[in-house]
């Protein structure tokens, strides 16, 4: 059982090992959640260390009910997170809108894993990132970021966390099975260097707090359930007081309001690893598990002598369309490797606006795309 | 010499009020009658302010006070 | 030149074959200063455990954490063997425990047959310690970690109060390697 | 003459309720119960679903929660968790807790988690329009079920205590006067509540079955209301119809949050 | 309460009604649902109307059950269907996964409301688009239509059971709480001219019948549980015998099949109202109840000399890309009208290549886009 | 010698399960009792969730649907609902069953639909390798409780009752012989029908637990079982972590199917 | 050139509005051979009802189902007169029921003043036909519905048994929309 | 003169044997015994083919037929 102490020495851990150790870093208090290959061990660790600092940890019923729990938590002033698969994922869906509407902080951790349906539990896939930014109804914002390594998913966890408390937002951290189970050689930050935000809370809390205010930054500040102020919360669409509406002045406003909190902000919440080279033709963009095999690639491409840009996102959604559309006008060829068939090819292609042709190498039986694999392909293309 | 009854006060918020009825069908006494959709006191002298008209009304619109 | 050391422990679930794994790992890791990772392949959704334990080594960094060109092939049964050999490199070793693998396949790779879990069993006087013994062969056979790294991995990891069994066990698996490479 | 007014937000009356509903009823007798107990505004957190019943959130001064349709108790727990020492109050409706939210509703009863659910009885889906629900009587109309209901409905109540309730009643509004007593000993019950309230809904289940308006339709709930006590004196077929009244439930059973807590008592000696 | 006799006499019903009538013309012997505003009355009038013709009607305990008991039913032999909007619809989605991976023919009518979550549950919405396509986990083949008027949600009504029956697919039906309720005029066809497809049988029964058999059309012949053939249906992944697999091969022999399936027959599938004047600069992409009064305002424009192209598509998944393209090849700017901040119009834009500016015309309030408004933006990029 | 063979799917053997699993036993318990009643095969279509006991489906030689987890009864309804003459059993484990799929469990009772729902209780989360179930005993240990469950266990069987079903009994795989007949008596059962197996899973529960392998767990079954009638002469204490077996459930309700073909018949008279 | 005449019935629930709105829609569509549409406004989910019911009449094919330019208002309560009137056009008909909405929002529109809600009480005994005298009135002022239509649509609307109630209702709109016009 | 009694015929599938020993705990004779991870017949004189070790062999892996 790992346990989260002295960060400073050198350890082989897991995945969802620094995942839990992240949430725990970052503040986490609650977890409820539904067991899932290849998630679980998440959910277990934390069943122990939780417990042991005065956190709470619940396995629920069932995933809907696991995320219903969390968004109470994080209501009632506790971080909250969740971990799942697919399937899981899939149930979340309504759960993660209301989370979406109501603005209420929560982190929801998809392993993913091969589908649709039951599909391949064990075996690694990134075929729910186009459900990361989908999957429940409606216009919603949604953050979701998506790690490369066990270092990564560290700190990716606790950046889950900031981004879900400053923004109001629930964030989605994307894992795949490899990540979720492969031991790496890591040396966790100390406790105290590692950076972790709060909710904003009104500067003055006076008698007639308005959960949902409209002010400057587009988020509204917020304050817990227990602490004085009898606020409403809704999944209905509301007024700046919290409660449901139908004049359509206030419903433009809201909605606006609540689809425009992330859009203003992307470039703050976008992350992206961008590697140029002088008058490369070759691009490629790669995320998650397979573009470690991409860099490889793309570092043997260069030996080989071909020029190649390379771009890995650590953020999906919002999609880094400026950086994607940059590789796309200095390169007339982009190849992007992903465990499905195309999802964030598709991103590109619309980002390009056909500046540059977009190449899919797309792997879906579980086996990660090896670094010869994405070498052969830039040859081709190169 | 003999003491006069003194009357309980009946309030119905006539906005609040559906004109539902229950406090009408209920009233033990038949304090309460039906007027334009509204409830309305009819007969305040047979009131005993038991508050079963105020306790059933779904709508928070009717109020009995004992005076004394 | 930076080297990248593929090491695939095959055999059945309960055989401790991911813990093996996982040790070798933290001994290039750990005590080496190396980079390791170490994965493994699931049966359907968690159960069955794992059929296979893959350790890379490298002084780079790792960027494929999975086995393709292997370098040693440890297999404890002849199913693991027949299965997993193919990604076995030319000039590889192939590590069989002589009593469970009996037809052993073809190939130029190095093929050393020792009764590992038979030894256990007969010097340590238990079998489940066998792959502790394979950890020494291994450590014996293998340059690019020290056998002191595993040793330390080993006592690290292992339950309080099995430190000396698994001694033994690792250096009754140092002999018969030793005894090979000579 | 109690003075509501100290728990309701006056602003967002009148009711949307239709006229003769009996959900403000229940409403009324659940604040005249945290009065009586004297609860502090500020430690209770009522949290609904989606249905009529469960717009009751919106209309009360506490801090409240107005969830997703089935899901209050999922939500709740999570508050509950959070923040053991609020009062957790879920306002529910017969679909909202027994049909989409009954699960959620046997778990929360076996965990037996500190939480008082009080669910609004109306034996139909208010809010869509008079749907069939688990509690709809067999043969019953609704407007999907236009030629009576083929379905066996659901005693919620004995659900509750077969999943480990440890606090079980049942009451009507027609004695409102008997429910806020029920709901009081239920808050008070440390550990898993329900209160079943059986109320009327003339717009989407009388009319449809001839029942009446919502005067009419209380006046059947005094007629088939018995206390347990007189129906214990009762048999089977005398029982046909009738509606049981009363405390049901009553036992000691260990609570969640309280065996959370020593778990983390226990392992705060661990080493971190 | 509607009936389905004598279709020859002109009526005035709602698109819910047709719906339903749509759904017996074309062979429904099978619902399952949940009520949810606005797509109750489709339940309400099959509660009454199947049981007379020996078909079965059943309310289930939740969206997610409503959906499991229409693959049982399907595969047990009887075109199914069920209906819901928004959050219902979040909650069918694993199940629907498994009904794209067990390649169970069935229907999914999802009339959208306000969104996100509860939302805005009486008024209408065209935001369920992108979730319809990506609502599930993993990458899977979808169909989702989308009328504009009541007598259309009739045909596509039956075109949506008759393409699940053809192609072994689940369909979506998209409609919008303004179409669901609107009564219009209608005059319905006969019953014997209605075209009903079949799923495809196998040719030969032998006794060794491959559920999930390799065919040239890449649609596998089906039969149904009971028929004396005892196969095996499951949601992992599986071989043609139906057995889950794990073989690489296998594994991508048929998640491959099962995508392409769709891909391959697009062209059949898709069906789109292309309406060009020479030398347009202007184009027009429009769907649903918009489209209408999109299709007004072209008029509108043309009357005042304005050049526009005028494309509605019928079918959003497949997405229309060939047809998008040659709108953008053949104006300067598109403007997509649509009731939800622009989700088609990104894959307009993705369509366009960046042939053609693609110019945005949002609504979210629950309030139609109508005419004016987007005569006034045609007139504005003309 | 019972033939087997005639019912099951040989090329798929050997059985997924682990060495001591108690899976098997079931599984052949259940094919004695087919073939007792004389089923045809074809008329016969075994439903499953997901879960190591779920797997079950694939190895017998019926119209078989692996579903997803926990809804092996709402897909069973479908199948059930379009072609009522068929034989439906329902395979499931206690996660499966009564964690997330909970409410299908207690509405398909409430309907009483005549499904046969046989349920495999290892009161562990097998498959995904031992998280804790609704059916694990308190401060058992899970990989999700690793200090013991702090949550009361449901009463499975008491649950489908109090929802309605026609037919409830428990059996264990060591008295194998009995189980067999309780199987039979289920299918017979016209109805909701549930058998609640106890057995062992050695890997996710026994080794965690200490209670050693199968045969080891075996002989706890053996120890802890007591016969309805046995158990009616003992008091609470005695029957403290005792297994009651036998048929605990036996009445007669309206069933659903059979209810729906009425409504079809009276509806037959209306005009199209 | 073609016409899109629109009809606003306002109210509140209950009042039969809705159906009246249909009757409207399918007097045109069906005994008129016209173009029709009848769309309403919901409460929160379904419940609350209707509180408007808006007929839209064309020769041609109607594209926008809602009324955003009103030929005729009708208001049975001084709530919907005050929420609903605006889009009334300056040509337009308000009609109210001069019982219930007592302050008239001015506007370039005719004003007509019925108690209808009280002749249908006190000339045909039941107030619940009301709506049927307004669809005289209407069917009366407005020429692009025949009157002949709309008394078919009811009669083909209204419960077996109640045709003569509700002609007699009808044939009283009509007298009283009558005097208006002359 | 004596009978010489007719054994029972115990099958023993290898390839579906687990070895989990649950035959050899609870067959009532000790017939059965465990050699290399499988079921083996160690005393086929005191089988009294009961059929208990078929009936709660998980594995489908041992067969006992009577003989006569
Ligand atoms: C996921 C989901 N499904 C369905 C609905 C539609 N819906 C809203 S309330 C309701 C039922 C309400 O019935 P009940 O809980 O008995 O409350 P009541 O209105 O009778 O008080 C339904 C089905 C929804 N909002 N969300
Ligand atoms: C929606 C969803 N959630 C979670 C899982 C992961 N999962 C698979 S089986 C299982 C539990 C199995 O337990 P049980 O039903 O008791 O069956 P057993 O393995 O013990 O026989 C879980 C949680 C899943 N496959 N799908
Ligand atoms: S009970 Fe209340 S709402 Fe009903 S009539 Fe009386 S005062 Fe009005
Ligand atoms: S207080 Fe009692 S007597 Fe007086 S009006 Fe109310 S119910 Fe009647
Ligand atoms: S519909 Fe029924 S439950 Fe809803 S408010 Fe009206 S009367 Fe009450
Ligand atoms: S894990 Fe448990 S339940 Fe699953 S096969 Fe193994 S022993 Fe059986
Ligand atoms: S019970 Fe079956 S599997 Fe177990 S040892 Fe005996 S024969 Fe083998
Ligand atoms: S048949 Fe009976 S006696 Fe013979 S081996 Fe099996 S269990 Fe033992
Ligand atoms: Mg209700
Ligand atoms: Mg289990």
């Amino acid at each position: 059982m790992s346990s989260g102490n002295n960060k400073k020495k050198v350890r082989v851990i897991t995945g969802n090992e620094a995942c839990a150790e992240g949430a725990i870093a970052a503040g986490l208090r609650f977890f409820a959640g539904y067991p899932i290959t290849p998630s679980s061990e998440i959910a277990e660790i934390l069943s122990y260390e939780l417990p042991k600092i005065g956190g709470k940890f619940i396995q629920m019923e069932d995933e809907i009910s696991s995320m219903g729990a969390v968004i109470g938590a994080s209501l009632a002033g506790a971080k909250s997170m969740t971990a799942t698969s697919g399937p899981g994922f899939s149930l979340k869906q309504e759960n993660i809108g209301y989370a979406s509407m109501a603005e209420v902080p929560c982190v929801i951790v998809n392993v993913m894993r091969g589908g649709p349906s039951t599909g391949l539990p064990t075996l690694a896939s990134q075929a729910d990132v186009m459900q990361a930014r989908w999957g429940t109804h409606g216009d919603h914002p949604i953050i979701a970021l998506i790690p490369n390594s066990v270092r990564e998913t560290f700190d990716y966890t606790v950046r889950a966390f900031n981004l879900s408390e400053k923004y109001r937002v629930p964030v989605i951290l994307l894992l795949d099975e490899i990540i979720a189970h492969v031991n790496e050689k890591v040396v966790l930050p100390e406790e105290n260097t590692i950076e972790t935000w709060e909710r904003v809370r009104p500067d003055s809390l006076t008698d007639d707090y308005l959960p949902y205010q409209y002010t400057e930054s587009d988020v509204p500040p917020m304050i817990s359930f227990g602490e004085g102020y009898r606020f409403h919360v809704t999944g209905l669409v509301h007024d700046e007081t919290g409660f449901p509406t139908n004049k359509q002045s206030e419903i433009n406003k809201f909605l606006n309001r609540l689809n425009r909190k992330i859009d203003r902000y992307a470039d703050d919440i976008i992350q992206v690893d961008e590697d140029y080279e002088k008058d490369a033709q070759i691009g490629v963009f790669a995320y998650g598990s397979t573009s470690r095999s991409a860099k490889r690639a793309v570092i043997w491409a260069r030996e080989k002598g071909v020029k190649v840009n390379f771009v890995r996102p650590g953020v999906l959604w919002p999609f880094p369309q400026k950086q994607a559309r940059r590789l796309a006008e200095s390169t007339s060829k982009i190849l992007v490797p992903e465990m499905n068939l195309g999802q964030i090819a598709h991103e590109v292609e619309w980002a390009a606006r056909g500046q540059s042709e977009i190449v899919k190498l797309n792997r879906i039986d579980g086996e990660p795309i090896n670094p010869m694999e994405i070498l052969d392909a830039i040859m081709e293309i190169a | 010499m003999e003491k006069t009854k003194v009357l309980p006060t009946i309030t119905i918020k006539e906005v609040w009020c559906k004109g539902c009825g229950i406090c009408v069908e209920f009233c033990p006494h038949s304090v309460l009658g039906m007027e334009a959709g509204h409830a309305v006191v009819v007969n305040i002298d047979a009131c005993t302010a038991c508050g079963l008209c105020e306790i059933r009304c779904p709508d928070f619109a009717i109020m009995v006070e004992k005076n004394s | 030149m930076s080297f990248r050391y593929e090491i695939r422990l095959s055999g059945e679930g309960g055989q401790g074959l991911v813990l093996a794994g996982k040790i070798l790992a933290e001994a290039a890791a750990i005590y080496d200063d190396l980079n390791a990772t170490q994965s493994q392949s699931y049966g359907p959704e968690a159960r069955g455990g794992a059929s296979r334990s893959e350790v890379i080594i490298s002084d780079d960094e790792i960027d494929y954490p999975k086995a393709i060109n292997i370098d040693l092939l440890l297999a404890f049964t002849q199913e693991a063997c027949t299965k997993y050999h193919e990604d076995l490199k030319d000039d590889g070793i192939l590590l069989i425990d002589s009593d469970y693998v009996t037809n052993v396949p073809d190939g130029k790779f190095k093929v050393y047959k020792l009764p590992i879990i038979e030894a256990a069993r007969s010097e340590i006087g238990k079998i489940i310690v066998a792959n502790i013994v394979a950890l020494g062969i291994i450590a014996s056979l293998v340059s690019v970690i020290s056998v002191d790294a595993v040793e330390k991995a080993i006592l690290s990891r292992v339950p309080k109060g099995t430190e000396n069994l698994n001694k033994k066990a690792f250096k009754l698996g140092l002999e018969m390697g030793k005894k090979l490479t000579v | 003459m109690f003075d509501y007014e100290k728990y309701i937000r006056k602003n967002k009356f009148p009711l949307i309720w239709c006229p003769g509903c009996g959900d403000g009823i229940v409403l009324k007798a659940m604040l005249r119960a945290i009065d009586r107990i004297g609860l502090d505004k500020d430690e209770i957190c009522m949290v609904s679903g989606i249905g009529c019943s469960s717009r009751l959130t919106g209309y009360v001064d506490f801090n409240t929660l107005h969830t997703t349709h089935g899901r209050a108790l999922a939500f709740a727990t999570g508050v509950k968790m959070a923040k053991p020492q609020m009062h957790v109050i879920v306002v529910t409706g017969d679909g909202d807790a027994t049909a989409i939210g009954g699960n959620h509703y046997i778990h929360a009863a076996r965990r037996n988690i500190d939480i008082t659910v009080v669910l609004f009885n109306n034996n139909i889906y208010g809010m869509t329009g008079g749907q069939v629900s688990p509690t709809t009587p067999r043969n019953f109309k609704a407007s999907t079920a236009p030629m009576g209901n083929p379905e066996n409905s659901f005693n919620i109540s004995g659900l509750a205590e077969a999943a480990g309730a440890s606090f079980v009643a049942r009451g009507t509004v027609y004695d409102a006067i008997r429910l806020d007593r029920l709901i009081e000993k239920a808050i008070l019950k440390k550990g898993f509540s329900v209160v079943e309230v059986m109320t009327p809904c003339p717009t989407a289940f009388g009319r449809r079955n001839r029942l009446g308006d919502g005067p009419a339709m209380m006046k059947l709930l005094k007629e088939d209301a018995v206390t347990v006590s007189r129906a214990a004196k009762m048999d089977e077929k005398e029982l046909e119809n009738k509606i049981i009244t009363g405390v049901l439930v009553d036992i000691e059973r260990p609570e969640y949050t309280a065996n959370y807590q020593k778990l983390i008592e226990q392992m705060k000696g661990i080493e971190q």
